[in-house]
């Protein structure tokens, strides 16, 4: 670090020097990578101070006693910027360490409660899930039945990390462990509301929404707990119907019933579930309206479900200034023509 | 925009030169001395960019209007090989070049406003605004 | 942060003034106490900069231009200091959150995990569980069947913190899927280890032991996924018996199977369970011998189970300076008269 | 330690004195303007510390003289009420009072050596050595 400032006093008396007769951009350009240098090596905003005494001195300007004392005095009033970034190092190692610790847990996350999106001749399904920070708080999950049935979770768990990736495991156990004549929605809440309500904390609490789709009748069964209300798309008229249906969040309430709507889907029909990181997500300090989101939807509704969804993540990933607020989950499930 | 004036980015003479413009207009629209230094640090920052990644790009700046406020805008324009992940690029200490405190997150907090687009293979666009207090 | 520098620009005029005439330490006892309320509302170093001029020019002091240019220098210098304090704070915001949301995680394990010790008559259990740190990689779990049997798991999951506690929650809820009719040992262990297989990430593996009680013939069931061996107390002779099963740890081989034992409990015999956190405690540098272990047990063998599980953790606590290696995990059967 | 200088701290006045004790003789030992500086900080947030938490304290300062170096030695001694977590208050951000940097753990990066003893009920003694490089 001596050895540092001592190969750049010359330097910084130099550009100094020329900065105080031509005010020349240059200098300052050279300044700033000087100062970059010093930063990577640790060296301290007081020494700085120093240092440009010191080449103050060395450039003979007439200083005054008024001058010098100033300059100590100023010296004086860095030293607590100095330790404050000598902080740095410290958080880094232990912002890594923890870091490191939820980047193995992300990862299993991923393993653990990893789903496929199934392939359905007659439907066209898209979904993306985005964490906010680096565990995904929010959570989906697809059930494959006989005969081209499937289900599928979409969960929003109110408090995120780890927490939530440990209660995420246990839905997914206990929905993997359901025999198939149990797979309406309704009652699917209703047994996972009674596991969620038994294993965790009253504070903690879970949005879900769950949908069964039967290829042959074209019907969607769907029921809330309540979560984020989803959106069916009538191609027909080009309208967007929202599907809010009653039902308490899980985990509140341990003998808690869920209403089921069926929805006859026709050719080019949608419908869009989504969690509430889609419907809040903010410009700057204003929160978008829900017709937002819609209209950023029909805008890619003409690609596929899959690139329909990647496309409006996008577009709110660079709204929100690549800078998600909360977790993002958008589903969508198109009838095919 | 228009009138614009734009500076050439091909040497690393030329980010003196982006400096020098933009320091001369952030002066007149009335910025003190501490922000005319923020923007200047800023255009190094984006000039940099351009220098290292990209074979040709421009810095563009103008004066503009808010509703009450004045402020300067900067446009930074390549026709690099883009960002493949810009969430990744906008995290600190993600810049291999500048360590603590550079990089795009660095020109973020000089400024007010940010705003990236990029494209693989196609390049970058930066504006960045800082308005007058 | 613009009224926070105005108020102060006076305050520091005033300290500068006074130390520029007199040199005292006070006025230097002042700007050290300026400087901490400016760090504190994120006042950077260049802003700094900027008021020591101001100030010297408020002060009159006969500026030369040449000493004006130099600041301005310095102020160009700081820049990237300031951008540098930025990340601090940053940083130390993500910190907190990630240090809080392992503590919500760490509360919500207990939760999650929690089981119960069961009553049955006859047999008198005892058990303690201690993480080393904030969360536990030790895991035990108690599954009850009809007629007064029941099993237990103790696991100690190689890997901490956050990780290991996702896993736990994959294996509690596995366990608690299976019918009763598997609830022998080496067949829980034989599924368990396809769970973990399957799921986990090679790296990561698990060691078990599961032991299934039956009252009624007084059998105790065990088997080992190469966990540190069980001690059987025989009452009769005062003797420690190591039980040292065959077995691979959980995770490794998809097809791995298990030993399986036939204890019969006599009077007052014992049967104890354990994670190597209770057989590698430390003393200073040196490891205790296992039989340290079996004399502390047999020492507090006049108390109750639960009594004496937790006595003998009270001692290895204070053998090691209250500081933990590893999480603590003793398990103890003792039938009754 | 003899002889030693001692100040005794009961009011904050005497955290001035004790700094500017502490400065003249680091000036004496031959530290340079920012290593006087930064011992005259830390001397501030040991006898805070005292000041604020203990009844009564003081702090002593003493020129030691190592193999081939020397250097400045000061120990704070207190009656206070004593640290229960020394790992807690040597971990950043863990005063109440500080803020960014300050603190036990500002104190020791200010020096070179830094050792402390604690006891509940007892009291505190801090000694932290600084080192003319
Ligand atoms: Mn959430
Ligand atoms: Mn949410
Ligand atoms: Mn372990
Ligand atoms: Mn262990």
């Amino acid at each position: 670090m001596e050895k540092t400032i001592k190969n750049n006093t010359k330097r910084y008396q130099d550009l100094l020097d020329k900065y105080i007769h031509s005010q020349d951009e240059e200098a300052l350009y050279g300044i700033e990578k000087v100062s970059k240098d010093f930063i990577k090596k640790n060296i301290l905003p007081e020494e700085i101070i120093n240092l440009h005494i010191q080449a103050m001195e060395s450039l003979n300007k007439d200083l005054t006693e008024d001058y010098k004392h100033s300059m100590n005095f100023l010296l004086e009033a860095m030293i607590f910027y100095g330790l404050a970034l000598q902080e740095v190092t410290n958080l880094r190692q232990e912002k890594d360490v923890l870091t490191s610790e939820i980047a193995i847990a992300a990862n299993m996350q991923k393993t653990l409660l990893g789903t496929n999106k199934p392939e359905i001749d007659g439907v066209d399904l898209g979904i993306i899930s985005v964490p906010a920070h680096q565990m995904n708080g929010d959570y989906y999950h697809f059930v494959k039945g006989s005969d081209d049935t499937f289900g599928i979770a979409i969960a929003d768990i109110i408090g995120k990390g780890i927490p939530a990736a440990l209660c995420m495991s246990m839905i997914k156990y206990a929905i993997d462990s359901y025999p198939e004549e149990t797979m309406r929605p309704s009652t699917i809440l209703k047994n996972l509301n009674r596991v969620v309500e038994r294993n965790i904390d009253p504070s903690m609490f879970i949005t879900m929404c769950y949908a069964h789709y039967h290829p042959t009748e074209n019907i969607l069964r769907f029921s809330s707990a309540g979560h984020e209300p989803g959106y069916f798309y009538h191609a027909e008229t080009d309208t967007f119907e929202e599907l809010k249906m009653k039902g308490l969040v899980l985990g509140v309430m341990p003998d808690a019933t869920y209403e089921e709507i069926n929805l006859t889907m026709k050719e080019n029909d949608m419908v869009i579930l989504l969690t509430d990181g889609v419907t809040e997500c903010r410009d700057g300090d204003r929160f978008i309206e829900t017709e937002e989101v819609l209209q950023v939807i029909r805008k890619y509704a003409h690609l596929s479900a899959q690139e329909m969804v990647e496309n409006v993540y996008k577009h709110f990933e660079k709204l929100q200034g690549f800078q998600l607020r909360d977790d993002f989950t958008l589903f969508a499930i198109r009838k095919g023509v | 925009m228009d009138p614009q004036s734009c500076v050439n980015i091909k040497k690393e003479w030329d980010i003196v030169g982006a400096r020098q413009l933009g320091r001369e207009m952030a002066k007149q629209v009335g910025f003190g001395t501490v922000d005319q230094a923020r923007v200047a640090t800023a255009i190094s920052e984006l000039a940099r960019n351009i220098y290292l990644y990209a074979e040709h790009g421009k810095i563009c700046f103008e004066v503009i209007k808010g509703e009450k406020k004045q402020g300067l805008c900067m446009i930074a324009l390549d026709n690099g090989p883009g960002i493949s992940d810009i969430s990744r690029a906008m995290q600190d200490g993600y810049t291999t070049s500048g360590g603590l405190g550079a990089g795009l997150p660095g020109v973020k907090r000089l400024m007010d406003d940010f705003d990236i687009e990029s494209e693989i293979g196609k390049g970058t666009r930066i504006k960045a605004v800082k308005w007058i207090r």
